[in-house]
Order: structure tokens, then C-alpha cells, then sequence
């Protein structure tokens, strides 16, 4: 340790460490614009000139430095505020706010040294931060400087670049920022609905509550460089080498509750998502609405000011002949909720654009009650489109024409916001789980029960079930119910212990077969084996699910599909061509 | 007129019949000889692979 | 009183038969020449069944299984397309026509397809006639 | 005890059946000990009338060779039905059709037309086909009259015993002769001299990979003479064929096996059997990569129904087209 | 084939399902032809095959005429194949020993003329009853059942059952492609009809 004094007051300080990061251990704030602890210093913008006296050969030396990067030596005295300190600082204050006027940390310096701030400036005071971040972090080197003096400038190859954002998210004047591919505002910018870094945590009730690194935007796993959230992490729990392992395991009974997939309005340009502002997804008003998301759960629109019109539109992709034929089931209901907390947390006008109103449940058609009771306005026709302000009350607002039924006119609504109930999809990926676990998909492509009344969360293949919204759209009580349905038709399978075997399988005789090995490869279960000492297949009665291929295949006639003989079979023929 | 049939004639490979005329005077008046067998050979071969060809038509006759 | 062509089907348990019942169900009308026989899968019907049912007096068949990919017991549906594809040249150098044999993937879920492919199936044997091919047999 | 009866005849065959018979040489000799033959064209003089006279069920033992093809083989077999107590179907065309069968893929006025018109070594300005009747002046001449299908002697008349082959092996034919004079013939119906397992039980080829992506005909490829046929893509009908005959084409001659000792037990036709078979082997799952791995095979009929036409289910090739 | 017939003693069994084949079928025409077919001892219509009533025609007759076959044309075997199979095995003949032919979907709904469908309800029972000449008993084998389950996806349907099952003492794996568990569910705020929190 070295002890040294700062503005007259003594401490104990590590030796490696810069005058900077002594005097921010102790509290004493010295501002800086270049400096960031993950790159090297660049010593540019200067403004964390300190004042340095020092012992040498008897006499009193004073001297300027900046902080960020001389370290502390023994017997040293600091001085941040010191007169000498402060002309320095005023001068650099004065060079770049003339380059980057915008800067909320020099204004701040301007003011209290009074220097004029000039109107605008070209915003990059050439501090590298970007250079050394892009080299030393990301491992990319994007940028360069080039030309002398006056000339010198930042250059970039674009090329290189892998819009990782680390250059903009570190440069101190916003000089470098990041635009959306379609060069539109971002839905909620400030609020960013959806993760900011590449290592997060998935939300406040996340189980296991852990963060988790996304490996398509991490740095290092695109460039094998930054790795800061190792360094930082004291428990060292990050290991970037963990690689997915296979787990086998053996069950008897499967589940299958993939849920669903929200239709994706982009689809339906009349409505536009993604290229107005204000309109967005069911889920993405819910992570507004939520106090653990954006906004703490206020309902804000994209400037941040408070919607004094809000329209919810249902059946968005549901109930149409060009998308999905089928209901959503759940879009009125919580459509119904939205309308509710928006006039809770707002006085905004709520307009429900829907077609019928499906309050099916228990305390669904009271819960629509009180709504009309809480004011909320209700247009019985699909909107039609949102498009843009034409007269002079729509100005700046999102304008939804549709064609109001009970009313038999085209209307339209101006409003601040508006939320499309998108549609519940089947799972991406169900036709892949379907033909992995054999279970076909009915026509909607929800997997399909093995009797609509009579069996609605069992499959056609034994021991293969199905619950929830994977089934049918469904809402959460129903898809409780279905999860307890199937969780005690297994149960009961359990606790029974054993299951028979249907007995229509497949059966080699041995006497006939010549151990030809044309059905060897046929079983997609591999139940069929060959003896090459015996010189005879066999099938093993377990594995064998009775499809009767290697029947039909057998040249010699050997294998006996039973209750699907070729006898049988063929007298059937016969009999219906009577 | 008399007729005298040899039916089948023998030791030989194929069918065949033969059929003797005498007149009244027992002499010979005319003879016929009967060769009844035909396979489609020449019309079944069309149609089948070259290299199979010897395989087919050595059963032509098996003597 | 016109030809009525007599049309044996092989209906595979897990989708076109069920395809065939969910027509029932949504009492979808379609012509009555097609006579079900189940089996368990498309794979399970051999060629020799098809020359059984022109030789016991069918004047078409019809086999119907999962569509490739969906079959209930994953590859039994492709063993049906590589027996299909040879038999459907021995049954033209037997001169068969090539109309009065027909492969459909016919899902669960589809019962109007079902109706469709056997109305289809059916006008056309009409249009060839009858098979009677064992009559012209001997003399 | 006294000596059987024994009737040989050939119908629509080649007189090979015969051959093998003779070639059992001591065979013979067993033969003359056990039996007196009341009728063999090919080696003794009995004529057809001696037949018609003697009392039904006189002969003990009458082996057919050879399908009925025209009005005489089936006027023969049926009038041999009638004297014998047993019938054996000796042979592939008396079990299955054999090689005249596949006249089935024709009429019988094309085949006419080509044997007697087309043929480039024929003269017959007059273009005449043979007729059943020709008065001539001496008197009527029959011959008999040219069926449009072959049919196997099964398909004519009831038939004890079927001995198939093409012809069938000399050692099987001693083998049956040697059952016949023990008397213990196994029930009726049965098929006698040959294995109830198909060619590859005997067959010495080790069979390792069912996968055929590509076929070749025999020329076409250089194949490995130790391995299985099927293995290397050419197309060998031992699995869909009786064994028995001793491997005599896939080991002995190293040919692929054409299927003359017939279905195995419980196989009703065999080319549509044999055609299953292969086709469940082909490794492609892409119809259109199936249609073109099947178009290599050069003549599905005549390879897989070579013995087996006249015995399948449709029997032959529907007659009501010109062809 | 005749041979394999002959010892047949064959229950036919044609169900009304109500007016459901009745209403479009002559059933007692078919009944009258299914007895005319070879093997079959015993042919009979019932309104409802299916109920306790229809299934105690069976087993009566299974006992009391020596049925060794028994043929049901009725609905499809997807529904009722199970039923029926366990009369049979009740009244003591194999399960496998059974067949049900489908005069209801694939007849009596699908057609419009009701002769045509009749005559396709004769093949379809004259096709069954020649099929169950050749129908043998089969024994079905018991086979232990892996006590644990594998539950693919952990929305709420996936947790509700995970925790129903494993609460039961069984073992549950539950395998979530997220890297947390909750699904949608878990990123909604509040619910409805009683807005109550969602955790």
C-alpha cells in the first residue's frame, strides 16, 4: 500500500492504482469524458487534470497530470481542485464542447466554468474510445484514425463491423449510433422491450433465476474477444466452454405442452406493425403493463406521455379467411383486462374493435359487465385498417378506420396507441415434435386428440399425451385442466404398472425362413435381428408395433403380420367383391 | 378309303402325328405328317432382356 | 343399367381411415364404389394384394396411407411409394391401364380429401370400363 | 408287391423334364425294378389309344411335364387325370407355366402371325395360318387347336404332387423316385423334390447390407463373385424361390437365380412376391429417385414372372388390346 | 378356403346405431344376407351394439350358440373396437377372434342413394365374414410401465402437470427449449376474470 494525500487528507492506496481510481475510492469525484475502465486510457478529452506536488531533492515540484492514467506513488499530494487544475480543465472544456456541444457532462463543466455553448459541433472529439473498444473488446477493429492535425478524422470499414453495438453504447458524445435495418424509431427506444445486453436474466419471476448469455449477439462468441462479464463476476461462474450435453433418458409416459406461437402481424400490413409507432403486439403491451418491465408498469406511449386513446383490435389473424380460420379463444378476454387497466392506470378512451365478443367462461360475461360500467367503448366491426392523420383533429395521431356493424357507417377513430390481439399459431416446431413423438396435426396444425369428446388429451400412439394450447387455443383455466387431465390419465397408467401389448404384431416362422435379410433394414423400430449362426431373423415381440412392412416384404412368406394376415386379408378381398 | 393313324409318334423330341391314307386296293394314297407344336418363341423373345435370351430359349427343346 | 365400377381401397388405421370416418362424421357425400379394407399401414399392403383384387374381379384399387413424413409408425408409407413405383410398370407391361391403380396420402384430418380423391378415383375406372381381364383367358 | 404303373408324358414342355429323368441313370434301373411304363413318348412306343382304353385309376403314378397349351395337352392331361391315381406336376411348366408361359404376354393371333408370317426365314407368299379343320380330299385332318393362354396343369386338373424346377435337379428327381417306391408320400398337394426354404438358405453368398440404390444388368458390372447378388444390385430371385435345386445357377454357374423352382409354401404368385421384395430394398425415399432406380430394371415381367406368368394372379397380359 | 369355413360357427351382428344406419340402410336386408353367408350361425340387428343390452346379445350368444367368430358391423373400430372386444373376452372367446366392419362412416352417412348403400354394407359384412374365417387367437403380453415421465415444454400446461405428477411421487422430467421456465404465462402481469397476478 502507499499513502498519499488528497486536497490535504491522507489515505492508503494500492500501489497499481491510477490517481483516478484512488480518488474515486474516496469518494472524491473528478470528471472524465475518454476514459473507460475495460479499454486503455486514451488520455484525450483531459478534463481529469489533477494538480501533483511531490518531494524531490528537498524541494516542492508541482505538476499537472491526467488522472486516468498516472499511478499514485508515495508521498504524494493531490490536488483536484486546485486553481491550476481548473484553468487546465476550463481550457479542454472550451476545445470540446466546441466539437460536441450536446454533451450532458461537459454543459454541465460550461455552466459552472461559464464558457458559451455554440449551437452544434461535429460531435466526435477524436477520443478513440471506439478505436480501442472495437480492437481491443470486440476484436473487430472497424475503426481507424487518419490524416494529421487539423485533418485527423475516424474512419470505418463497415464491412467488419457486426452491429454488436459496444462503439455506441461507449462513445461519450452519441457520435456513433445504432439504426434500425428499416431506418424506423424503434418501438419504445428508451424502453427497449426485450433484453439490452447479451448476458440477462429473462424476467423477475424467472426459474431457474439465473442469467443467461444469448450466443448470437455475445461478443465472444461471435469474436472470441471481450469476456468482460468474466472478469467482472467474482463467484467466476461464467464458462464459456459449456457446451450442450445429451441427456437420455428412459420413460414410460410422454407429455407433449409446447403452447403457442403468436401470430406475427407484420403479415397484415393494413395494421401497421412495425412501421407505425404505437401499435403493438398483445405481449409486448403485457411487458409494458408489467412492473418488473420497461416503464414499471405504466402505460406510456412512445414519446413517454400518457395515451388519452387506446384501441385494442381483436381477431388479428384469428377468425380470417387469409390466415387462420379458427377462434383464439382468449383475445376477448384479455382484451377486456387491457381495457380495464388502461382505464385503471389512464383516463384514456378505450376502443374495443371486435366481431363477437366471446365471454364464455365462468365470471368472464360479469367481468364484460363492469367494463361497460368503467366506460369503455365498444365497436362491433373489424378494423379495417390504421392509417395516417388526414384532418385536423387526427393530427399526430393513429387513425383507425373500420366499419362500425351496429352502426352501418365506415368510422374513424383517432387514437394515441393501438394493440393488435394477434392470433395463438401452433408451435413452430410442431411438425417436427409431431413426427418425432407420432402425433399428427389436425388441419389447423394443433396436434391432434385421439377423440375430440372422448379422449381430448390422448394421442393415437399409447402413452403419447397432449395438453394445452399445443391441442387448440385455449385459455389458462382450460389449459390447467388439460395439464391435470393428461397428469392423471398417466398416473393412472402408472399406477396400473403395466400395459398390455396389442397381440396384432408380426412373427417370424422359423421353418420358412431362409435368412434372405430382405426385411432387416424395413423396421423403423429395429425389432427385427439376424443370427448369422442360425442364418434366421427373428422379431422381438416388445419392440414390434405391428405396421406389418416386413410382412408385405418377406419373399418367402415367413413373417406372419397377425390379425393382418395375408389369408385374412386376401379372403376380405374376395368377400367385398361379392 | 382307309385311314391309319400313328398317334403320337415317339422316340423323338416333340408332338406329332402321322396319317396314312390306303385306297381300296390297300396301297398308299397319301400320307400326312402332323407337327402341331408351337410355343411363341419367336414372339415372346420380343421384349426380353438380350442377356437373358440364352436362358430362355434353350428351353426351346430340352432333348 | 351403366357399368358400376367395383373399387377395392386400402385405408391405413391411423389416417386415411380416419380421414374416411371424419368424412362420415361431416357427412360428406361421396360415391359408394370404393370398399374399405383397414390395415394398419400403407406398408402392409403388398402388390400381390392388388393382383388379387383384379384377379377376384375388382376393376380398380385404391391405396391410401399418411402423408410421407407422417406416418404413425415413421417409414411405412415410403416402403409403399418404392412398391408402388415398380408395380405400377408391371401392371403396364400386364396391360393394365394405368388409371385403375391409384396411391393417395389421405391425412386424419382430411375427410373432404378423402370424398374428393375417391370421387375422382372412381369416374375415372368408370371411363375405362370394366377389367374383365380373366374372362379373355383361355379359349 | 407287384409293379406300379408308371405314366410319363410331356405336354406343353420341352422334354428336358424327360432328359433329367434319364439322367438319373441307376435311377433308371431303380425305376424298371419298381414300375412298368405304360406310357413315355419320348422313349417308349404306346400310343394315346391304349390309354383311352384302359379302366380309370389303372395307372398308379403319372408324371406330367409341361402346361396345356393346346386342346391335345389338355385333352391328354385331363384324360391322364382320369387314369392315374396319382398326377405329379413334374417340372416348372406342369407346376407354374415355366418359359412357354410367357407367351401369356401375347395373343394368340400376334404369336401366329409372327411364327408363321413376320419371320424373316419364312416364306409364306400366301400368308397362310395353321387351321384346326383341312378337309383334304382323302378325309378330314384335325390338329389340335393353339389356346391364347398357357395355363399350369394345377389350373386343369386336380393335381397330387407338383416337382418343380426347370428341369428339376437329376439328385431331386432320384430323390422322388426313391419316395415313390418307399410309398411314403408326404400328403396331398404337397410339393415334392425341393427345400421349403427359399434358394438363400442354401445359398453360400454371404448377405450383409438390404440396400439397393442403383441396378445393374449382369454386363453392366464387374460384380464380386463371393457376395450376394442382391447386395451388388443385380437382381437375383433366389429369395422369393424354392431352394433345392442346389444352387446350381447363383453358386455353381455364378448367374443370379430366375426363379424356376417356383414360390415358396405359402406364396401364392410369385413375380408379384419376388416384386414386393425388391422394391422394399430399394434405398431412396424420393419417388422421383425410386421411379428412376426402378427404370434400370430392364423387364420386370419377364424377369420376375420368367416361370411363374401363367401361375400368377392375373395369369396373363389382358388380351383386349392389339399387342 | 371352404375347408377353413367349415369349422367356423360365426356370430353376425348388425347395429341400427339408432337411426344413424338405419335411417339410410335396409338393415334387415343385410342381416337376412349375412345369414346367408357361409359359416354364419347366428345374425341378428340391434338397435344399439354399443350399449350394455346390444353388448349381452353377444356375450348370450357367444356362450349359448358356441360362437367361436363374431362379426359387429357398426360404427368404426376406432371407436368401438374395444368394446366389443372386451364382451368377447368377457364371455370367454379371444379378443382377436373378433371383427367390426364400418357401415356408419364410411356407409350409411357418406352415401345418398340407400340402395347403393346397402350393397356396399353387404360387401363390407360379406368381406368381414370371409375374414374371420382366417382369424386366430392371439395372447396379448403384459410389459412393465416406466414409472417416470418425459413432459416436453414448460409453459403452464407443462408445470401444472409436472407438478400434479410429481406430487403423485412419480418421477418427472421437464425438458424447456427457453432458457427458463414459464412460458407464455409467466410474462403476462395479470389475468383475467380475476386479475389476480400470474406467478
Amino acid at each position: 500500500m502507499v499513502s498519499i494525500t488528497i486536497n490535504d487528507k491522507p489515505y492508503q492506496v494500492e500501489e497499481s492504482s491510477t490517481i483516478l481510481k484512488a480518488c474515486q475510492k474516496a469518494g472524491i469525484d473528478i470528471p472524465t469524458l475518454c476514459h473507460h475502465e475495460r479499454v486503455k486510457p486514451t488520455t484525450v478529452c483531459g478534463l481529469c487534470i489533477v494538480e501533483v506536488k511531490r518531494e524531490k531533492e528537498g524541494k516542492e515540484e508541482s505538476s499537472l497530470a491526467t488522472s486516468c492514467n498516472s499511478n499514485v506513488k508515495e508521498g504524494m499530494k493531490i490536488y483536484t481542485d486546485s486553481d491550476r487544475t481548473k484553468e487546465r480543465r476550463k481550457k479542454a472544456v472550451e476545445r470540446l464542447i466546441a466539437r460536441a456541444p450536446e454533451v450532458p457532462i461537459l454543459r454541465h463543466l460550461a455552466e459552472e466554468y461559464n464558457i458559451s455553448i455554440p449551437a452544434e459541433g461535429e460531435g466526435c472529439i477524436l477520443c478513440g474510445l471506439c478505436v480501442n473498444m472495437c480492437e481491443e473488446v470486440v476484436g473487430q477493429v472497424v475503426f481507424r484514425f487518419e490524416g494529421k492535425g487539423e485533418e485527423r478524422h475516424l474512419t470505418a470499414e463497415s464491412d467488419r463491423c457486426i452491429a454488436c453495438g459496444a462503439c455506441a453504447t461507449i462513445c461519450p458524445t452519441g457520435y456513433i449510433h445504432m439504426d434500425d435495418i428499416k431506418e424506423r424509431k424503434i418501438v419504445h427506444s428508451e424502453l427497449l422491450l426485450g433484453p439490452k445486453s447479451s448476458i440477462y436474466v429473462t424476467s423477475m419471476q424467472a426459474v431457474p433465476n439465473k442469467p443467461v448469455i444469448n450466443p448470437e449477439t455475445c461478443i465472444h462468441f461471435r469474436t472470441g474477444k471481450c469476456g468482460i462479464c468474466s472478469q467482472v463476476c467474482e463467484r467466476e461462474a461464467i464458462d464459456y466452454e459449456m457446451k450442450e450435453e445429451e441427456i437420455e433418458v428412459e420413460v414410460g409416459n410422454i407429455l407433449l405442452a409446447p403452447g403457442f406461437h403468436p401470430f406475427n402481424p407484420e403479415a397484415m400490413a393494413q395494421f401497421g406493425y412495425g412501421t407505425l409507432p404505437n401499435v403493438l403486439t398483445s405481449l409486448e403491451f403485457e411487458w409494458l403493463n408489467c412492473a418488473a418491465g420497461p416503464t414499471g408498469g405504466e402505460v406510456l406511449l412512445e414519446n413517454g406521455e400518457k395515451p388519452k386513446a387506446v384501441a385494442l383490435l381483436h381477431c388479428v389473424g384469428s377468425r380470417d379467411e387469409n390466415f387462420h380460420e379458427y377462434c383464439s379463444r382468449v383475445c376477448c378476454m384479455y382484451a377486456l383486462k387491457f381495457a380495464h387497466l388502461i382505464k385503471e392506470k389512464t383516463d384514456a378512451e378505450v376502443y374495443n374493435f371486435y366481431i363477437d365478443l366471446r365471454c364464455f367462461g365462468k365470471g368472464y360475461e360479469e367481468f364484460y359487465k363492469r367494463l361497460l360500467k368503467e366506460g369503455v367503448r365498444f365497436v362491433r366491426g373489424k378494423t379495417g385498417e390504421i392509417t395516417f392523420p388526414i384532418y385536423e383533429e387526427e393530427k399526430g395521431k393513429l387513425v383507425v378506420r373500420c366499419e362500425d356493424t351496429l352502426v352501418g357507417r365506415i368510422r374513424r377513430i383517432p387514437v394515441d396507441m393501438a394493440v393488435l390481439c394477434c392470433a395463438l399459431e401452433p408451435p413452430e416446431d410442431a411438425e417436427a415434435l409431431g413426427r418425432l413423438f407420432g402425433v399428427s396435426r389436425s388441419k389447423d396444425g394443433f396436434f391432434m386428440e385421439r377423440h375430440p369428446k372422448l379422449a381430448p388429451v390422448s394421442t393415437s400412439t399409447d402413452g403419447v399425451f397432449i395438453a394445452g394450447a399445443a391441442q387448440g387455443p385455449k385459455d389458462i383455466p382450460d389449459t390447467v385442466a388439460q395439464a391435470s387431465a393428461a397428469a392423471s390419465q398417466v398416473m393412472s397408467l402408472i399406477m396400473k404398472g403395466e400395459v398390455e401389448l396389442d397381440a396384432a404384431i408380426s412373427q417370424i416362422i422359423p421353418e420358412l425362413c431362409s435368412g434372405c435379410r430382405i426385411c432387416n433394414n424395413l423396421c423403423p423400430y429395429t425389432a427385427i435381428s439376424y443370427d448369422p449362426n442360425e442364418k434366421l431373423s427373428s422379431i422381438n415381440p416388445v419392440l414390434c408395433k405391428g405396421c406389418g412392412t416386413c410382412a408385405a416384404a418377406c419373399p418367402s412368406e415367413a413373417i406372419i403380420a397377425q390379425f393382418f394376415t395375408e389369408d385374412q386379408i386376401v379372403s376380405e378381398i374376395e368377400g367385398v367383391l361379392i | 378309303m382307309k385311314k391309319i393313324s400313328i398317334d403320337p409318334i415317339t422316340r423323338l423330341e416333340g408332338h406329332g402325328k402321322i396319317e396314312i391314307f390306303l385306297n381300296d386296293a390297300g396301297d398308299v394314297e397319301n400320307v400326312y405328317f402332323q407337327v402341331p407344336e408351337l410355343r411363341g418363341f419367336e414372339k415372346f423373345c420380343e421384349g426380353r432382356p438380350v442377356e437373358e435370351i440364352p436362358r430362355i430359349v434353350t428351353r426351346v427343346c430340352g432333348v | 343399367m351403366s357399368f358400376e365400377p367395383k373399387i377395392v381401397g386400402f385405408l391405413c388405421n391411423w389416417c386415411s381411415y380416419a380421414g374416411a370416418d371424419l368424412a362420415g362424421t361431416a357427412r360428406i357425400k361421396y360415391l359408394p364404389n370404393v370398399r374399405p379394407v383397414r390395415v394398419m399401414c400403407s406398408g402392409r399392403v403388398e402388390p400381390s394384394f392388388v393382383m388379387k383384387c383384379f384377379a377376384a374381379g375388382a376393376d380398380g384399387v385404391l391405396i391410401t396411407g399418411c402423408h410421407p413424413g407422417d406416418c404413425h409408425y415413421h417409414e411405412g408409407n415410403y416402403k409403399t411409394i418404392r412398391r408402388y413405383s415398380l408395380l405400377k410398370r408391371v401392371l403396364e407391361q400386364f396391360g393394365v391401364e394405368d388409371d385403375r391403380v391409384r396411391l393417395e396420402w389421405v391425412s386424419a384430418s382430411e375427410g373432404d380429401r378423402y370424398a374428393k380423391v375417391v370421387d375422382e378415383f372412381v369416374k375415372k375406372v368408370k371411363a375405362l370400363g370394366p377389367f374383365n381381364g380373366t374372362k379373355l383367358l383361355v379359349k | 408287391m407287384a409293379k406300379l404303373k408308371l405314366a410319363i408324358y410331356w405336354a406343353a414342355g420341352c422334354g428336358g423334364c424327360d432328359v433329367a429323368i434319364l439322367d438319373t441313370n441307376e435311377g433308371l434301373l431303380k425305376i424298371a425294378e419298381i414300375a412298368d411304363i405304360v406310357l413315355w413318348p419320348v422313349a417308349t412306343d404306346h400310343k394315346y389309344e391304349e390309354i383311352e382304353k384302359m379302366a380309370d385309376g389303372a395307372i398308379d403314378i403319372c408324371l406330367i411335364n409341361g402346361g396345356v397349351r393346346n386342346s391335345e395337352n389338355e385333352h391328354m392331361t385331363k384324360l391322364l387325370r382320369a387314369k392315374s391315381k396319382i398326377v405329379v406336376a413334374m417340372g416348372a411348366c406342369a407346376h407354374q407355366g415355366g418359359i412357354p408361359g410367357l407367351a401369356n404376354l401375347f395373343t394368340k393371333e400376334t404369336v401366329l402371325n409372327r411364327a408363321y408370317r413376320e419371320t424373316p426365314s419364312t416364306e409364306n407368299p400366301d400368308g397362310i395360318l395353321p387351321v384346326q379343320r383341312f378337309s383334304a380330299q382323302e378325309g378330314e385332318l384335325i390338329i389340335p387347336e393353339f389356346y391364347n393362354t398357357v395355363l399350369p396343369t394345377a389350373a386343369v386338373v386336380d393335381v397330387d404332387y407338383f416337382m418343380p424346377g426347370c428341369p428339376p435337379a437329376i439328385h431331386q428327381v432320384a430323390a422322388v423316385v426313391d419316395i415313390i417306391a418307399k410309398g411314403d408320400l408326404p400328403p396331398k398337394g404337397a410339393v415334392i423334390g425341393a427345400s421349403d426354404k427359399t434358394l438363400c438358405d442354401e445359398c453360400t453368398r454371404p448377405k450383409e447390407d438390404r440396400k439397393v440404390k442403383k441396378f445393374y444388368r449382369p454386363h453392366e458390372i464387374i460384380f464380386d463373385n463371393q457376395k450376394c447378388f442382391l447386395d451388388q444390385g443385380i437382381i437375383c430371385l433366389g429369395p422369393a424361390t424354392r431352394g433345392g435345386c442346389g444352387n446350381r445357377c447363383t453358386v455353381k454357374s455364378n448367374m443370379p437365380c430366375r426363379g424356376c423352382y417356383g414360390p415358396a409354401p405359402k406364396v401364392h404368385d410369385q413375380g408379384t412376391k419376388f416384386l414386393s421384395a425388391l422394391a422394399s430394398v430399394i434405398d431412396s425415399n424420393d419417388p422421383a429417385e425410386i421411379n428412376s432406380i426402378v427404370s434400370q430394371i430392364a423387364d420386370p415381367v419377364g424377369t420376375f414372372y420368367r416361370f411363374g406368368l401363367a401361375a400368377s394372379y392375373l395369369r396373363r397380359k389382358r388380351s383386349n388390346e392389339k399387342n | 378356403m371352404e375347408a377353413k369355413i367349415a369349422g367356423k360357427k360365426i356370430g353376425v351382428f348388425v347395429c341400427d346405431c339408432g337411426a344413424n344406419i338405419a335411417g339410410k340402410l335396409n338393415v334387415p336386408e343385410v342381416v337376412e344376407f349375412a345369414s346367408s353367408l357361409p359359416g354364419v350361425a347366428v345374425c341378428k340387428e340391434y338397435r344399439f351394439m354399443c350399449s350394455d343390452p346390444g353388448q349381452d346379445l353377444i356375450k348370450n350368444d357367444i356362450k349359448e350358440q358356441g360362437l367361436n367368430a363374431v362379426v359387429v358391423a357398426a360404427c368404426s373400430p376406432r371407436m368401438h373396437e374395444n368394446t366389443f372386444r372386451k364382451a368377447c373376452e368377457a364371455a370367454g372367446l379371444n379378443r382377436y377372434l373378433f371383427y367390426m366392419t364400418n357401415i356408419r362412416e364410411h356407409c350409411s352417412w357418406v352415401h345418398e342413394d340407400a340402395r347403393d348403400a346397402t350393397q356396399k354394407a353387404k360387401a363390407l359384412v360379406s368381406g368381414a365374414v370371409l375374414r374371420t374365417a382366417f382369424l386366430a387367437p392371439l395372447e396379448m403380453k403384459k410389459v412393465k410401465i416406466n414409472p417416470s415421465t418425459l413432459i416436453v415444454g414448460g409453459g403452464i400446461a407443462g408445470i401444472q402437470a409436472a407438478i400434479d405428477l410429481a406430487e403423485g411421487g412419480n418421477h418427472v422430467y421437464l425438458v424447456e427449449k427457453k432458457p427458463s421456465i414459464g412460458g407464455h404465462m409467466s410474462q403476462l402481469d395479470k389475468t383475467f376474470p380475476t386479475l389476480d397476478c400470474s406467478a
